[in-house]
């Protein structure tokens, strides 16, 4: 068993914030992650980073845009809290050596991006998210923070009191891939996750392989509600055959979508007839969706984006990167031929529920980054809104954790902050097969840090040697099952009907789980083995996902419902919430906090 | 821990048909390096045979430096050996001086260009001074 | 954690040594190779030729210094190869005396060999 | 065709398994997967026969298991992949492993070169799974682990020796001084940034150490990576002059910088075009300079 004050779960750029901020306090704090820390998804991103550093432009103009942005889904301490922290959290990345992009005067330069009223978004050339990776993840090596990598954390060890609110999280159980050696991971004062997206929920991402929301999942398990699950974004210009992103800068620059017909839909089919290419990320998915839906996709599956009458010059001096990227990753040159593109998964703005101060309604349990929902970004979240996130409540998450003394947390969490039981019908039993059976509240009566801890990392051998041992069929099968009704049925357009049709695919699929076995016998690096436990770990959020969805009959931010074509702000400025209730999810809302520091945001119609 | 295998030799030189321009220079510099050295100890022990000469002796020719020369001079392998040895110096100049200019950051972009160049120009040299070499009295 | 390696033999004064007896090799090598093979053809070669040329003080002189340099430079350039090889430890250190009594046999005995060619000793 | 092969050691696999025990539970269970492994090696057969032989491309597999008895004598097993425009090599190897074995093992994440998990010895080079085009290389291909690295299993090798050789290059920035207010940036120059903009884009991959000849003999050489990791600070200018000797001290070590005979390998196969040769030779120079004044 190992022991630190805090363990912090994920090490991409909310995870090592975390870290480092446990660390400034004094606390022993060590990383335990699935990847070495610069393989993190942050690593990614492109686009930038949003802070109002520059005179004329202030925290609350942003936050302003924020909670409009959000389309009034995000919590206004969650809102301002970010928006004032960010630009000391910025400038610390630049103390921190973060090579940004300069303006001619030695500064950090800044630009504009969607939905922003100042350009406040840094930058450090197209690898915003790879530059500000390596940059913390060398600060952790400064400091020595401990790294525990190709750790797999499978469970959290939590006590098992019946109401979540009074168990007490100890530490968490993690599987060494290179050795197979399962073993314990005491965390005196929290235990903090940072596991990020949840993208593998779908079959054609944007996210990394390894963004299979562990992190929501595990929590959920241990009682921790579930916040907006359903609001997931879409990107309409990625690469079909990998999901790679193809920035909006092809758009912005005057790139045409074109339909198998080689019609330029977007105005002759009048899904936006000013706006056109332009129109808003989840305008655009859905109008490359329909035409595929309608026969007009180029083979079926995508449509052409072209940037050839750009001119090679124009393309050389301001695109190379996506030459680059078509040319990788999808065999296309873009100076010759137009550029497939479909709709993709991006990112999830729902989580784990958790406050300003990264906490959970368990206590000792920390969330943070992309798996966490302090709700910030509500129904939408901006471009260049995550990154900050990871820092601003990243740091705010180990800071706490490691014992420093914090304003009070505005917004409540746990299962005490409903406002209202959830309505949904879901066409069958949703949650566990074999409900209580694998929860991380085990039986007994486990309280005692040390006892806690042994069981949960008991129940994991168990859990180890029992798909190792047995036999069934492959996880991947499950897999891409799941994947499949994801992007069919709670994809962009969402149908009551197909919202169903997902629910009944995926408790199939959970049934199927039952049968899976690891068929490699091997201790020794055995990625079917975590991958088996991902899947489980995907089951579980894909559901919540669509039981939210199902549930939010309105069509806000990333949420499209084909049946309530408009949002109702008189229903909806609520959270939906789920408890996952010993395998028996229960669904139900928290209220939107709008009242803010300076003002209280009135909800205006969201547009551009 | 997982032990772990060893692939030895494979992983070098068992590989070299895929190896690259610069690896393949770095591999003939050595080897003409290392015949150079090689070369310099036997050309001192050769020349070793000028100490102790007596100048009747080598008034007449017959002094043992002179007979030793033009005696391994006689031999067409030697003259063969030269020609090798001229090959190797040549080359070993040629990228020695491509390596300066790699060290001073000249022309990195093309160092594969130059490898081939100084490649060609050993061969033309070589070609050239092989009537010179393999010329002259071999008696 | 790494481990931190600090041994100070700085390796960067033997690096520049084997540039610059380089760039005065070039010089003298192919100085040296037109001078014996074909101005004069090597098989003409006389002891009283050469002790002509080996009077000539600058001549003796550049002739010792290519001694030199190509001696530092050759040996050198052997050990750094071993060395780039792998070779650590008590071994190392055997082939470094081994090497650098090679070098200074040669050059003393070049020397011995050089003065001999000429008439002033 | 090699299915010939794969079904050979598919059975020897299951073979091993089979303790010589009484009837137990878990013998049964073993005895089920055998039948199933054979029916599935079956399928698999089918399904590959089916194959159009114009639209598939045959993989060369490394396999190496440390535990599993037929993998400890490294084998290379083949699998034949349909093939479909802008299939990466990763791609294949995800298709292979999902569709034929699931216990192939590499290391993979992001799907677009930034997360760096997947260089791999590919007909002959190292090169990124995610980043290389199947239609640029000759059929069938071959895929190694790295060269010149442990390898844990399969195409697994252990980055352990790469990760501390980038560590010890002291790889974080660590300026002299910084402003005192918390919301004054350093200046930089775009001169100075640009400088150091493609030493900023390594993805910490290993390709460039695996191809180093050097690096294979000289255990304690840095490599280039690491050395190029140190250039991006010591050509820092935010970082100052202090830091710039500490940092050229490092590198001007005997295992430093000096053991780099430009071999280029390095620069040719860096996935992010780094040109690591150039920098290396920079700084050797560098370290010269500096080390003239105290002459
Ligand atoms: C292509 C792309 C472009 C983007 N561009 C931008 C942009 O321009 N601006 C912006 O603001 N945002 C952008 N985003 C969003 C943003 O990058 C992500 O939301 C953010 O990086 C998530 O960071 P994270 O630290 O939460 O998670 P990650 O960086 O994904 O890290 C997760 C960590 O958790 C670990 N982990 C996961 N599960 C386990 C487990 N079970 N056990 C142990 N460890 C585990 C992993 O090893 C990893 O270290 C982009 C996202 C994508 C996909
Ligand atoms: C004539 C001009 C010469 C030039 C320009 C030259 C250039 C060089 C250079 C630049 C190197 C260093 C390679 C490196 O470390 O990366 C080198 C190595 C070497 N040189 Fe020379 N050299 C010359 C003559 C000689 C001579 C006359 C000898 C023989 C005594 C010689 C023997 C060697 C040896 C043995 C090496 C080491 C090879 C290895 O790495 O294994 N060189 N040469
Ligand atoms: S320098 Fe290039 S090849 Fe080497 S680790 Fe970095 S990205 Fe990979
Ligand atoms: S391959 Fe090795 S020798 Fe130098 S140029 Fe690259 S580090
Ligand atoms: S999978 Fe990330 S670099 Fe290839």
């Amino acid at each position: 068993m190992y022991e630190h004050d805090v363990i912090v779960v994920g090490a991409g750029g909310a995870g090592l914030r975390a870290a480092i901020a446990a660390d400034e306090e004094g606390a022993d704090v060590a990383l335990v992650t699935k990847l070495h820390p610069v393989r993190s998804h942050t690593g990614a991103a492109e686009g930038g980073i949003n802070a109002a550093l520059q005179e004329g432009d202030s925290w609350d103009l942003h936050a302003y845009d924020t909670m409009k942005g959000s389309d009034y889904l995000g919590d206004a301490p969650a809102i301002d809290t970010f928006a004032k922290d960010a630009p000391e959290e910025v400038i610390q990345l630049e103390h921190w050596g973060m090579p940004f992009s300069r303006e001619d005067d030695g500064r950090v330069s800044q630009r504009p991006f969607g939905g922003l009223s100042y350009p406040r978004t840094t930058y450090a050339g197209a690898e915003t998210g790879h530059h500000l990776l390596h940059t913390m993840y060398e600060q952790a090596v400064k400091r020595g923070i401990e790294v525990y990598d190709e750790w797999y954390v499978t469970q959290l060890a939590v006590t098992d009191h019946d109401d979540p609110e009074d168990r007490v999280c100890h530490g968490c159980v993690a599987y060494d891939i290179k050795s197979g050696e399962i073993q314990g991971f005491r965390a005196n004062n929290g235990v903090i996750l940072a596991t990020g997206g949840l993208g593998q929920a779908f079959d054609h991402t944007t996210n990394a392989v390894a963004n299979t929301g562990d992190g929501c999942a595990m929590a959920y398990r241990a009682g921790v509600p579930m916040e907006d699950m359903e609001m997931i974004q879409f990107h309409p210009t990625t690469l079909p055959s990998t999901g790679v992103l193809i920035s909006e800068g092809v758009r912005g620059e005057g790139g045409i979508l074109y339909n198998d017909d080689e019609e330029r839909f977007m105005f002759e089919h009048g899904y936006a007839n000013n706006e056109g290419e332009l129109a808003s990320r989840d305008v655009v998915a859905r109008a490359e969706l329909t035409e595929v839906n309608e026969g007009r996709g180029v083979e079926d599956e995508y449509v052409d984006l072209d940037m050839r009458h750009l001119g090679e010059e124009r393309i050389l001096d301001r695109l190379e990167n996506i030459l680059h990227l078509a040319e990788d990753f999808e065999g296309v040159d873009g100076l010759d031929e137009p550029m497939p593109v479909k709709p993709g998964q991006h990112y999830a703005m729902g989580g784990i529920e958790c406050d300003e101060n990264g906490e959970t309604c368990i206590d000792g349990l920390y969330a943070a980054g992309e798996t966490a929902c302090v709700s910030l970004h509500g129904a939408n979240r901006l471009g260049g809104n995550a990154l900050p996130e990871l820092l601003v409540f990243g740091a705010r998450a180990g800071h706490h954790a490691a014992g420093k003394d914090m304003k009070t947390a505005e917004i409540q969490t746990g299962p005490s902050a409903k406002s209202e039981p959830g309505d949904v019908q879901p066409p069958v039993e949703p949650g566990a097969i074999d409900a209580g059976s694998d929860d991380v509240a085990a039986d007994g009566a486990a309280v005692e840090p040390k006892a806690v801890l042994e069981s949960t990392v008991e129940q994991e051998r168990q859990r180890v040697e029992t798909l190792i041992e047995s036999d069934g069929i492959n996880h991947a099968e499950v897999r891409a099952d799941v994947q499949e009704t994801m992007t069919e049925n709670v994809n962009v357009f969402r149908t009551e009907a197909g919202l169903e049709k997902a629910l009944q695919d995926l408790r199939t699929a959970r049934k199927e789980y039952e049968n899976v076995a690891v068929e490699d016998p091997s201790r020794t690096y055995n990625t079917d083995l975590i991958h088996t436990i991902e899947t489980r770990n995907i089951l579980d959020v894909a559901e919540a996902i669509t039981l939210g969805a199902l549930a939010r009959e309105e069509f806000r931010g990333a949420h499209w419902r084909a049946e309530h074509q408009e949002r109702k702000d008189d229903e909806w400025i609520k959270h939906t919430m789920l408890a996952w209730n010993e395998g028996t999810p229960e669904l139900y809302y928290k209220p939107v906090i709008l009242e803010g520091d300076e003002e209280t945001y009135e909800p205006k119609v969201r547009s551009y | 821990m997982s032990q772990s295998y060893n692939r030895g030799t494979v992983e070098d030189f068992g590989r070299w048909r895929e190896f690259t321009a610069g690896m393949w220079a770095w591999i003939f510099h050595k080897f003409t390096g290392w015949v150079l050295v090689g070369y310099l100890f036997t050309h001192i022990a050769v020349l070793s045979t000028a100490v102790g000469v007596d100048p009747a002796s080598a008034q007449a020719g017959s002094d043992l430096y002179t007979s030793t020369i033009s005696g391994l001079e006689s031999l067409l392998i030697v003259r063969f050996l030269e020609v090798g040895l001229l090959a190797v110096a040549v080359f070993h100049i040629l990228n020695g001086i491509r390596l300066l200019m790699v060290d001073l950051g000249v022309g990195l972009e093309s160092q594969d260009k130059s490898f081939y160049a100084s490649l060609l120009l050993t061969g033309a040299i070589v070609v050239a001074s092989v009537p010179t070499f393999l010329g002259g009295k071999l008696a | 954690m790494a481990e931190h390696y600090s041994s100070f033999d700085r390796g960067g004064r033997r690096w520049l040594f084997q540039r610059l007896t380089a760039v005065f090799l070039v010089g003298v090598l192919a100085f040296h190779f037109m001078l014996l093979h074909f101005v004069n053809h090597a098989a003409d070669l006389t002891f009283l030729g050469t002790q002509a040329r080996m009077n000539r003080p600058w001549y003796l002189i550049t002739m010792w210094l290519f001694l030199v340099t190509a001696t530092f430079h050759g040996v050198n350039g052997v050990y750094n190869a071993l060395v780039n090889q792998g070779l650590t430890g008590s071994r190392k250190n055997a082939v470094k005396y081994l090497l650098g009594i090679a070098g200074i046999l040669l050059i003393v005995q070049g020397t011995r060999v050089s003065l001999a060619m000429t008439t002033l000793v | 065709m090699s299915t010939q092969i794969e079904q050979q050691e598919t059975e020897t696999e299951a073979d091993e398994e089979t303790e010589p025990e009484v009837e137990s539970p878990g013998d049964r269970r073993r005895a089920q997967r055998d039948e199933r492994q054979a029916q599935e090696q079956a399928q698999r057969e089918v399904e590959e026969e089916t194959l159009d032989d114009e639209d598939t491309i045959t993989l060369k597999v490394f396999r190496y298991d440390p535990e599993v008895e037929g993998k400890q004598e490294p084998r290379f097993d083949d699998f034949r992949v349909p093939f479909h425009k802008g299939m990466t090599i990763l791609d294949a190897l995800i298709y292979a492993r999902d569709h034929y074995d699931s216990s192939l093992t590499f290391r993979h994440s992001c799907r677009q070169a930034v997360c760096g998990s997947d260089a791999l010895f590919v007909n002959g080079r190292q090169r990124l799974g995610c980043k290389t085009q199947i239609s640029e290389l000759d059929d069938p291909i071959r895929i190694e682990p790295l060269p010149h690295q442990e390898v844990v299993k399969d195409l697994v090798v252990d980055m352990e020796h790469f990760y501390d050789q980038m560590e010890a290059v002291e790889p974080y920035f660590d300026a002299d001084e910084t402003p005192d207010d918390k919301l004054e940036e350093q200046r930089q120059t775009r001169e100075n940034r640009e400088k150091v903009k493609m030493s900023t884009r390594c993805i910490w991959c290993g390709a460039c150490m695996s191809s180093c000849n050097i690096a294979a003999g000289d255990n304690e050489y840095l490599g280039p990576a690491a050395i190029n990791k140190a250039y991006r600070f010591a050509m820092d200018e935010r970082e100052g002059e202090n830091r710039k000797q500490e940092r050229l001290r490092i590198i001007e070590q005997e295992h430093g910088v000096w053991r780099c005979q430009t071999q280029f390998s390095c620069t040719e196969v860096c996935p992010k075009d780094i040109p690591l040769t150039e920098h290396i030779q920079e700084l050797k120079r560098e370290a010269v300079k500096n080390n003239l004044k105290f002459w």
